[in-house]
């Protein structure tokens, strides 16, 4: 319960922190924080699916369906309320999750990352050739903010809403987190032979990790759609999903807070270079190669110390 | 003379090995008998340097083996037929047994030996060209011995050599090896659960129970020792 | 005709791209992200080499030399990739797949330093086009389809022919007994992949005269090469071979009727076929 | 209870199990023995639908369950451990035996069970029953990453036990035990079946074999080669000959 605990008040505190921030921030800082939220949606629920025991590297392809779903929703002949149409994206990623988890789902490790990555790539090349619908390389521009914000142009107002999504959807993770399937697709995660022993449906579970992740990234593509004011398969760059995965594997994926400290880290190296940015890819890239060479060789020092004073 | 003394090994809290010493000599046949889960095939892993003791020590005429990698034991003459034969199933017996002569590289040695398996076995002679997974369980024996035996070892390790085999394949099979060891002068050091069948070709033995060395003496008295049945059926 | 070639040539392309790649993966069981950046530095060595050097000794050696550079310079980065990397993480195959990946984006960032993010065109060695009874093929894509048939034959040779080939295979079937054998396993894993990306690099010497190159042409191509060594299954590289095959007549007949904008989702459709009817791949083994 | 007829598996050219049958009676412990190699472990995964048999049946209680995938089948109450240890080690004990408690429950498909549970009493009490069953009460709130291998072993029987099986399939459950420990496991094993579950048992152990167990059948080389009480098979001429091997020109 109190792991629980713990992962609502970092998605409180951290919806808090974004509001407040917000409010005191300059302008820059403001975009900075809405960017900052958004990807924090995308990494709590890129979390969620990792639980499992499976890397996805599809999760932004996944994200973009939120978003070119939120630009056609949004415009004639459908013209839904943005937020509705954002909830509608969030439900298509899902529905394509479940629709790509039957093949991707059957494969483990190496297979599973490679996999999805390609799954991931071919869906951004559809996005780019089915110029009809989704308008090739140009994108949909002209995606109205959600109109439920008084004054849609507010970007504090924006920041605002997504920090109350951010925290519902953290909320909504957190309790999957600590609830009976959320213990189920750990145990999955852990050792899927006894799991599927003793009557667990390994499969499902695996399922209803990545569909319910997908959710999430599907919900934080129609903010960025919507935030941005267009969609276009550039915004599906491999940048992003390395961001992602970088954070998970910075941070770690225990917690809540370790993803989120993680992204924080690696944000805070972005701002930092903000001067030279085609350096950023590359500190990033060092920091992970560190973080993950370092955590391989800080392990086996603890089991040689714990070799000793055993 | 390999010798081996107070070896202990632990896997995740299980003592495998508890303090397990004997010796066997690179002349001679050598039984280690002793019902499943006594620490047989943990040893032979032991002494090949694939799994590491916690303490003991291990020599192979007076030169210390444990802390080495496992191709140095190789190169220093242990050769492991090991259980389950880890053969490579896609490549033809004449690769496998090429393979086997990875540590020698002397071409002269290596085809005089390749002629002597060949004369032991003539099978493999026969069917160099077949790949290995497609042969039966008794050919695919003779093979995994032939392959250790490329490595010209002083020593040779089975474990296990009689699963899955019928018995009057694994007689021949544990014949011809004792023969050719006899013939060749080099040491077997044999690991089976059929102890009867061991204990026949052996000239010395050890009955091990629970990763430690409880009865030893020459094979044929140890073969009447009622006290080895009772360590086998309770 | 002109079509059979076409396919000819594309399937040469994929060849060569996943065959370091397949060789990787089936002995090591790892996957090198940064494979795609290898095939980029393979380029860019190669335009280095022909703008210096072609004034002087002409495009054709100024190309071969490149090609070797191309090679070498790749090796060593597989032999770097395996020392820090491959050995400190061992069989961890996501962490080594993150880092490598992490590794693209440096090498990336370095390129874009030095040459420039916008695409640079190499001069082609060979000049002119080949008439195959009425279908042409210019000369600088006959090159690729020899470097492919070449690579495949010299990797086939080595492989099936050579002890340092056999030892290749022993491991990738069964580590565990070719470590009972005396192989060096660690050895034979830095063999492998350094063999790999050198391929890696010669495949990109011969690409760069086709296409432009840019220090993104490698991660631009990698998600193709991923899916041809799923379809083909783990640890085989013959079936990487005949799933390079596959898509190469299938993506250029698609092309050749106008469904060029297809050949994304034709590609992922057949993997996710294939991994729902056959997870393991076409030609892999259940592991 | 559990009644399988005629099971067998074909790897390649090899029949590892090669016809097979027998029955196991309510709250029987049925030993299953015989040489490494003989078959016993492909037998156990046949029937916990770790394998696809390739001839023959499995039934519990009248329904034919093979080819069913293994959390069907326990979920009709047949539950195995694994020859080599496997339980959860990232919690504590009773963490990891009240997954099994929960294993026995609904589908994860019902948006009901993404509610956090929180200290589930219930789920709790459940657990610690089991654990006390298996004698491990004491040690319930250590993390099961520090449990000695043997006292895995013991762990992973009362995550089992956590499903309310009928039916206990333990393989090797005393592998890595000290003598007393094996005494002990022993009487609990024993308890378990006074409780009405019925157990089929692989293990080496001799002594506890023929202590434990009401019936025993003998593998070797995939088939049956005897079947009886301990007695028995004790003096069985076939099973001391596939334990300890034939002498020469002796009985020939």
């Amino acid at each position: 319960m109190s792991a629980f605990r713990r992962d609502l008040m970092t998605v409180c505190a951290l919806g808090a922190a974004l509001v407040v921030g917000g409010f005191v921030g300059s302008n820059y800082m403001l975009g900075v924080l809405v960017l900052f939220g958004m990807t924090s949606i995308l990494v709590l629920s890129y979390r969620t699916i990792t639980t499992m025991g499976g890397w996805s590297f599809a999760h932004i392809a996944i994200m973009g369906i939120g978003g070119y779903s939120v630009a056609i929703l949004s415009k004639p002949p459908f013209g839904l309320p943005v937020l509705v149409a954002t909830v509608a994206g969030g439900l298509f990623a899902a529905l394509f999750a479940a629709l790509l988890s039957y093949p991707v789902l059957r494969t483990r490790q190496y297979y599973f990352f490679l996999s999805t990555f390609a799954a991931g790539e071919a869906l951004r090349q559809c996005f780019i050739q089915f110029r009809e619908i989704t308008g090739g390389t140009s994108g949909i521009a002209f995606i109205e903010r959600p109109e439920i914000l008084p004054n849609p142009s507010s970007t504090l107002e924006f920041l605002c809403l997504v920090a109350a999504v951010l925290v519902l959807l953290g909320i909504f993770y957190a309790s999957l987190d600590a609830s009976d399937a959320g213990l189920k697709i750990k145990a999955v995660g852990e050792d899927e032979a006894l799991s599927s022993s003793i009557g667990i449906d390994a499969w499902a579970l695996r399922a209803l990790a990545f569909i319910l992740g997908s959710f999430g990234a599907g919900i934080a593509g129609g903010l960025f759609a919507t935030y941005n004011g267009i969609v276009s398969p550039s915004d599906i760059n491999a940048m992003l999903m390395f961001k992602v995965v970088a954070a998970c594997v910075i941070g770690g994926t225990t917690r809540f807070s370790g993803p989120i400290l993680g992204l924080l880290f690696l944000t805070l190296i972005e701002e930092i270079f903000r001067v030279v940015p085609e350096f950023v890819p590359m500190i990033w890239g060092v920091f992970v190669i560190i973080a993950i060479l370092f955590g391989q060789w800080a392990r086996g020092r603890l089991m040689v110390w714990r070799a000793k004073n055993a | 003379m390999l010798e081996a003394k107070d070896l202990v090994l632990e896997y995740g809290g299980v003592r495998a090995l508890n303090g397990m010493s004997f010796t066997a000599s690179t002349e001679q046949v050598t039984a280690v008998v002793g019902s499943n889960g006594a620490g047989k095939t943990t040893l032979m892993n032991a002494i090949c340097g694939l799994v590491k003791l916690a303490s003991g020590e291990i020599r192979l005429d007076g030169a210390k083996l444990n802390g080495l990698a496992p191709d140095d034991i190789v190169r220093k003459g242990i050769s492991l037929v090991p259980e389950g034969r880890e053969l490579f199933p896609k490549l033809s017996v004449l690769e496998n047994l090429l393979l086997g002569a990875t540590v020698r590289p002397d071409p002269t040695r290596r085809r005089k030996t390749l002629e002597r398996i060949f004369e032991l076995f003539p099978v493999l002679a026969n069917r160099q060209k077949q790949q290995a997974g497609r042969m039966s369980g008794g050919e695919q024996q003779m093979l995994a011995f032939g392959r250790a035996l490329m490595a010209q070892p002083k020593m040779l390790l089975l474990d296990e050599p009689s699963i899955g085999l019928a018995p009057m394949v694994e007689e021949q099979l544990i014949s011809a090896i004792s023969d050719y060891s006899r013939e060749s002068g080099i040491g077997v050091l044999i690991v089976e659960q059929n102890a009867m069948l061991a204990l026949e070709y052996a000239q010395h033995a050890y009955v091990v129970e629970q990763g430690r060395v409880a009865l030893s003496g020459p094979a044929a008295e140890i073969r009447d020792d009622p006290a080895v049945i009772a360590s086998y059926l309770g | 005709m002109q079509i059979l070639l076409n396919c000819l040539s594309l399937t040469s392309f994929y060849l060569c791209f996943a065959l370091g790649l397949a060789l990787v993966f089936g002995v090591m069981r790892i996957i090198n992200f940064a494979h795609g950046e290898f095939f980029m530095i393979g380029a860019y060595a190669t335009y280095l080499c022909i703008s210096t050097l072609s004034p002087q000794v002409g495009g054709p050696v100024a190309w071969a030399i490149g090609a070797i550079v191309a090679a070498a310079v790749t090796g060593l980065l597989g032999l770097v990739l395996h020392r820090t990397m491959v050995v400190p993480l061992g069989d961890k195959p996501l962490a080594i797949f993150i880092s490598t990946l992490a590794l693209s984006y440096v090498i990336q960032t370095i390129v874009v330093q030095i040459f420039g993010p916008v695409g640079l065109s190499i001069a082609p060695p060979m000049r002119g086009v080949v008439n195959f009874g009425g279908a042409i093929l210019p000369a600088s894509r006959l090159v690729v389809i020899g470097v492919a048939v070449v690579l495949a034959a010299g990797l086939w040779v080595f492989l099936m022919r050579s002890e340092a080939g056999r030892r290749i295979r022993a491991v990738a079937q069964n580590p565990r007994g070719a470590l009972l054998q005396g192989i060096r396993t660690e050895k034979v894993g830095r063999l492998t992949l350094i063999l790999g990306s050198s391929i890696a690099g010669i495949c990109g010497a011969a690409m760069g005269p086709i296409s432009q190159i840019s220090p993104y042409m490698g991660a631009g191509t990698l998600w193709k090469a991923f899916i041809i060594i799923i379809v083909g299954g783990i640890g085989n590289i013959w079936g990487a071979v005949a799933a390079a095959a596959i898509f190469g007549v299938l993506d250029t007949l698609m092309s050749q009727f106008g469904a060029g904008r297809f050949l994304a989702l034709t590609s992922a459709a057949v993997m996710l076929f294939v991994l729902s009817v056959k997870p393991s791949g076409l030609f892999g083994e259940k592991e | 209870m559990l009644e399988i007829n005629n099971l067998s598996k074909i790897f390649g050219s090899l029949k590892a199990v090669d016809g097979v049958s027998l029955k196991l009676g309510r709250g029987e412990i049925r030993g299953l023995i015989g040489p490494n190699g003989s078959g016993k472990s492909t037998t156990m995964n046949l029937i916990s639908g770790s394998l696809q048999p390739s001839a023959g049946d499995v039934s519990l209680d009248g329904v034919r369950v093979e080819g069913f995938p293994s959390h069907r089948i326990a979920r009709l109450g047949l539950v195995r451990t694994f020859q080599l240890t496997r339980v959860y080690t990232s919690g504590t004990l009773l963490e990891a035996v009240a997954l099994g408690v929960r294993a026995a429950q609904g589908s994860a498909w019902n948006p009901k069970r993404w509610i956090p549970t929180g200290e589930n009493a219930k789920i709790n009490i459940a657990a610690f029953e089991a654990l006390e069953r298996m004698g491990l009460a004491s040690r319930a709130n250590e993390p099961a990453g520090n449990l000695p291998g043997g006292l895995r072993r013991v762990l992973s029987i009362a995550t089992a036990l956590a499903t309310r099986p009928r039916i206990l399939l333990l393989d090797e459950p005393l592998a890595g035990l000290h003598a007393t420990e094996k005494a002990e496991v022993s009487t609990r094993v024993e308890q378990l079946r006074a409780d009405g579950i019925s157990i089929l048992l692989v293990e080496h152990d001799m002594k506890s074999v023929m202590r434990l167990c009401d019936r025993i059948t003998v593998l070797n080389f995939g088939r049956v080669i005897a079947e009886g009480t301990p007695e028995e098979i004790g003096r069985h001429p076939e099973v001391i000959k596939a334990y300890l091997g034939r002498k020469r020109n002796s009985d020939a």
